[in-house]
């Protein structure tokens, strides 16, 4: 990389009243409390040639935890095929972009939210689906629809009841109050969720090519602006937790949670795509997880350029807030943007029109420095590559688990001879997980906006796109169980159920977003099943056209020490060129044939 | 500063479905003496202001113009005197 | 010469641009936009008050759009005897408003329900269902959490004697409504309120286009009103 | 019979969209001086017994468990006798 470095050593930054000294942190290992190890903590200082502050460490910790850098699955991310004559953009964006034709092309990206769920269902889900809706109109696209991908314990529980009901309503809020349809997903119930539900969710947009959007931080002086909801302190340390497995103290970590706000990101939604439309925008991109942090580090590292920012600026939701707290808060409908010095007047204006708070907080410096201040004090100094670049990596050791070679030995079709058929068959019909999922469903706004051709209940949602001839399939497939007993096998199934899904309605698959939720990858059987599973997903999407254009991983789904089924959830889109195309899964009339296509 | 504490319940002659459903949930986790539940809201409205009479006359009105649907809902309410901190300061600056 | 049709937008509506593009596609009619904070709507001969989750739906759904600058003209072009129609929470506005008698709460079951229902047309002499048969039964989507009609006995009575309810759910009642009420006229018969969405229902491939014949309704209405004048 | 009114209002850091809404509507309607509206709920739970020390701590729990999310909410209450006309009528029946 060619930054213009023009400084090596970082300066020296304040520390505030009532945090730990530099020293503190050092000699006490403070900074294992935020999840950083000692060598990472070297690397840190190696980086600023000093010891960090605490707000220093604190952005560190979560620039570099699981949720932000892939450090332990970025290797095994590489095996995925992400290109292809129509990508448009790939992995590393806030969502993949795929070209449709006409000058139009399809935005989507799947994301988890489970931690979050386990604690506050009802709020973690439906804060989960809010971020995934601004990944997609970050990139500057209108969105046209919704899914998700659930897992929870065994129903019988009163707690899983909770989850689930509390879960399925959190989404049904966040989606019908916005308006973008929730127009298909899956729900799954087995007992190694029960204390660590999974929620995944999906949003699928549309745009012009001219309209993509970028998150990166161009042209020194360029002013930083800041739209949305205020800063609180909603889930400090989320992208933390998140990569941490679930146990007692979680709890407590999460003082505040997240609190979601559909009102508002329907204003922020409408807001940035007009801002999109009159072509204001430089860089844009969602205030996530990490917020401030990760959204500013990002732009800047990606365009080459350093960052500095006045927190003083900041709109703040209570008083008193400090540096770390600001810069950590995870705060729902926030947007950083980067436009043209001497436009900020326009944005104030769009923002103003809908209600939104919009405020510069800084520019963008010559360098690669990162530089944060608060009352007048530099309190952040930071050679930004190295937040994003230098993240650690991590090459876990894979061993295979010792009932994966004990099941291979056994004889399957012993077990289950004596079983009655009728029995069985009665038994799978009665199952939750065979059951209608309409009580799901219906609590789902499917049909605002117009367009939804095909409804829940089918094998994959069909979208019209207006004023054209085509259509858009989608699905979410995954299932734990396959993936269990053989990875790679079950890594293969699910992509290749997805793409059925998608083809049983009439189109040709595009390409894959998908969630790869699994265990500790410390674990050496764990990290040995996201491996296989992995290179049984790849295989499959090399072998039916269907690149991964972008994804999330969620590590650590873990109670008490009992990893999840390894449950990797495959999205996939699908085109349809006209809508005499769309097929559904009803049988139509009498007397038309039946066939049966493979083996 | 003076806060207006404002209770808003449904009329008696409409049936709380919300209210039956936690009654329910209660019964189900054994708390079979639960006779009744009803839901209601509960606003705290602070006033930049010490006119308690004129705050009095503004937050009746706020109640029956908006804070309430007269058609379901009946409203009370209580003013007491506050310092500075009791503006949540999690609400200071607008959405 | 064209029904004028205006659509106000309240932050948070979002069945803003189907009500939008349902009357171009299917009425080829005019319709236009209006922004929450315009208070003139003289150059309309029709309103749409659209669905979805004005100002979040925070306090009651409803309530805080209510005073919208926009809606004092809307009260006032219902009261000049323009065609109003309020669906979803365009129906909320309207009884918040003081336009439509009752009130409308949350659904019996507390949950979020969207499906198709069943209604049953119970007048076809006014404004909004001429183009229909009387007591026949068309396919509309719903999607509310509050759309459990309620209001006092005597209202009720009121609304039954003067044929004010228009449709009533001929199936299951989706949300607990008193009298199974979807959509109730004011006395005038120019303002309509309805849980249903007609919007969603216009061409084949929605699953219904049952909705069609509301929007032709009123233009047939409209047309012999302009003869009339 | 004993009656517990419970009151639950949101934690300070929790944001309350509800309460921003409602404060800058009652702006818009001309009532500057409102500088704060933070909305909880207010619930009644009739109880058939007069034990009044198991009704606190059973309602204490019932907060606990399901009335309230400690994650994000804190609750009050307090517990009066009542005759059995503090049984809403028009709840009387389940759904
Ligand atoms: N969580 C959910 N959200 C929305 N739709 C769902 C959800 N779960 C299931 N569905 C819908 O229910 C239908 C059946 O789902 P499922 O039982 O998983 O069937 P399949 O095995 O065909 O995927 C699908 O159309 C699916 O989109």
């Amino acid at each position: 990389m060619l930054h213009e470095s023009t400084q090596t050593v970082a300066q020296a930054v304040k520390t505030m009243a009532n945090e730990p000294t530099p020293e503190n942190i050092r000699d006490q290992e403070l900074y294992r409390n935020m999840g950083v190890l000692p060598e990472e903590y070297d690397q840190i200082c190696g980086h600023l040639g000093r010891l960090p502050s605490w707000t220093e460490v604190g952005i560190y910790s979560v620039m570099w935890s699981e949720h932000c850098s892939y450090k332990n699955s970025k290797p095994l991310l590489r095996k995925f095929p992400t290109s292809g004559p129509r990508v448009l953009q790939g992995p590393g964006e806030g969502a993949g972009v795929i070209d449709i034709g006409d000058n139009q092309a399809v935005v989507f990206k799947i994301e988890s939210h489970n931690h979050p769920s386990a604690v506050e269902p009802f709020q973690g889900a439906a804060t989960g689906v809010g971020g995934i809706i601004r990944d997609v109109f970050s990139m500057g696209a209108r969105p046209v629809a919704l899914l998700n991908s659930l897992r929870f314990g065994d129903l019988e529980s009163p707690h899983v009841r909770y989850l689930f009901d509390h879960a399925v309503a959190g989404i049904a809020h966040y989606g019908n109050c916005i308006g973008i349809p929730t127009v298909g997903g899956e729900v799954v119930f087995d007992p190694s969720y029960e204390g660590n539900p999974l929620v995944n969710a999906m949003c699928v947009g549309v745009l012009e090519h001219h309209e993509l959007q970028k998150g990166v931080a161009t042209g020194v002086g360029n002013p930083i602006i800041y739209v949305g909801a205020s800063t609180g302190r909603d889930g400090i340390h989320g992208a933390t937790f998140a990569s941490e497995e679930l146990n007692e103290e979680s709890e407590e970590k999460r003082s505040a949670v997240q609190v979601g706000d559909p009102f508002v990101e329907k204003l922020l939604l409408e807001a940035c795509i007009e801002m999109v439309k009159k072509e204001m925008l430089l860089g844009i991109q969602d205030m996530g997880a990490a917020g401030l942090t990760c959204s500013s580090a990002e732009m800047a590292a990606k365009g080459g350029v350093g960052l500095e920012m006045n927190l003083d600026l900041v709109p703040q939701r209570e008083s008193g807030m400090t540096p770390y707290e600001i810069m950590l808060s995870e705060s729902q409908e926030r947007m950083l943007l980067v436009v043209e010095a001497g436009r900020e007047n326009e944005v104030k204006e769009v923002c103003d029109r809908w209600g939104l708070q919009s405020a510069v907080v800084g520019r963008v410096t010559k360098g690669n420095r990162y530089q944060i201040s608060h009352q007048g004090a530099l309190i952040t100094d930071i050679p930004v590559n190295t937040l994003v670049d230098d993240a650690p990596v991590y090459q876990r050791e894979a061993k295979e688990p010792a009932y994966y070679a004990e099941f291979g030995q056994v004889d399957a079709y012993e077990q289950v001879k004596e079983v009655d058929p009728q029995a069985a068959f009665y038994k799978i019909l009665g199952s939750s997980n065979v059951a209608s999922k309409r009580y799901v469903y219906q609590q789902y706004d499917h049909m605002v906006r117009t367009s939804t051709a095909v409804r829940p209940g089918s094998d994959a949602a069909v979208v019209v796109i207006r004023g054209t001839e085509k259509a858009l399939a989608m699905s979410t497939d995954g299932n734990g169980r396959y993936v269990y007993l053989d990875p790679e096998q079950g890594g293969r199934i699910a992509v290749a159920e997805s793409a059925r899904n998608v083809v049983c309605s009439g189109a040709e698959p595009l390409g894959v977003t998908d969630c790869l939720n699994f265990g500790s990858p410390e674990r050496p059987e764990v990290y040995w099943q996201l491996s296989k599973a992995i290179d049984g997903m790849s295989e499959a999407c090399h072998a039916l056209s269907t690149p991964v254009i972008g994804g999330n991983v969620s590590l650590y789904n873990e109670t008490n020490g009992q990893p999840i089924f390894p449950t990797p959830v495959v999205g996939m889109v699908g085109l349809i060129q006209k809508r005499e195309h769309i097929t559904t899964q009803a049988f139509q009339q009498a007397g038309d044939l039946v066939l049966l296509l493979g083996d | 500063m003076l806060k207006a504490i404002i209770f808003i319940t449904l009329k008696e002659s409409v049936l709380d479905p919300q209210g039956v459903a936690v009654k329910n949930s209660l019964h189900t986790m054994g708390y079979q003496t639960v006779a009744d539940v009803r839901i209601g809201k509960r606003l705290e409205v602070v006033l930049d202001t010490m006119d308690l009479q004129k705050a009095e006359e503004d937050i009746r009105i706020m109640c029956e113009k908006l804070l309430s649907n007269p058609v379901m809902e009946n409203f009370t309410f209580e003013i007491e005197e506050v310092d500075e901190s009791a503006i949540c300061s999690s609400n200071l600056s607008g959405i | 010469m064209k029904v004028r049709f205006a659509v106000p937008i309240f932050p948070g509506s979002n069945c803003d641009w189907d009500c939008i593009n349902g009357v171009e596609d299917v009425l080829g009619e005019e319709v236009q936009p209006v922004w929450h904070q315009t208070s003139n709507l003289d150059g309309f001969d029709a309103v749409i008050l659209p669905g979805g989750f004005s100002y979040g739906d925070y306090l009651r759904a409803g309530a805080l759009a209510r005073y919208s600058p926009v809606m004092e003209s809307v009260v006032n072009a219902a009261n000049e005897g323009k065609l109003v129609i309020g669906i979803c929470n365009g129906f909320q506005i309207l009884q918040e408003a003081g336009l439509l008698p009752g009130a409308l709460m949350q659904n019996d079951h507390l949950q979020f329900r969207c499906d198709f229902t069943t209604l049953r047309v119970e007048n076809n002499q006014t404004s909004f269902t001429n183009q229909y048969k009387l007591g026949e039964t068309i396919e509309i989507p719903i999607a509310h959490g509050q759309g459990n009609f309620t209001c006092d006995p005597s209202t009720l009575k009121e609304l039954q004697a003067n044929n004010q309810i228009l449709f009533r759910y001929a199936g299951t009642n989706p949300n607990g409504s008193l009298d199974q009420i979807a959509g109730i006229m004011n006395r005038n018969g120019n303002v309509l309120g309805m849980m249903p969405h007609p919007e969603r229902a216009i061409v084949d491939w929605m699953g219904s286009a049952d909705g069609t014949r509301l929007f032709t309704s009123m233009l047939q209405a409209w047309k012999e009103n302009q003869g009339a004048a």
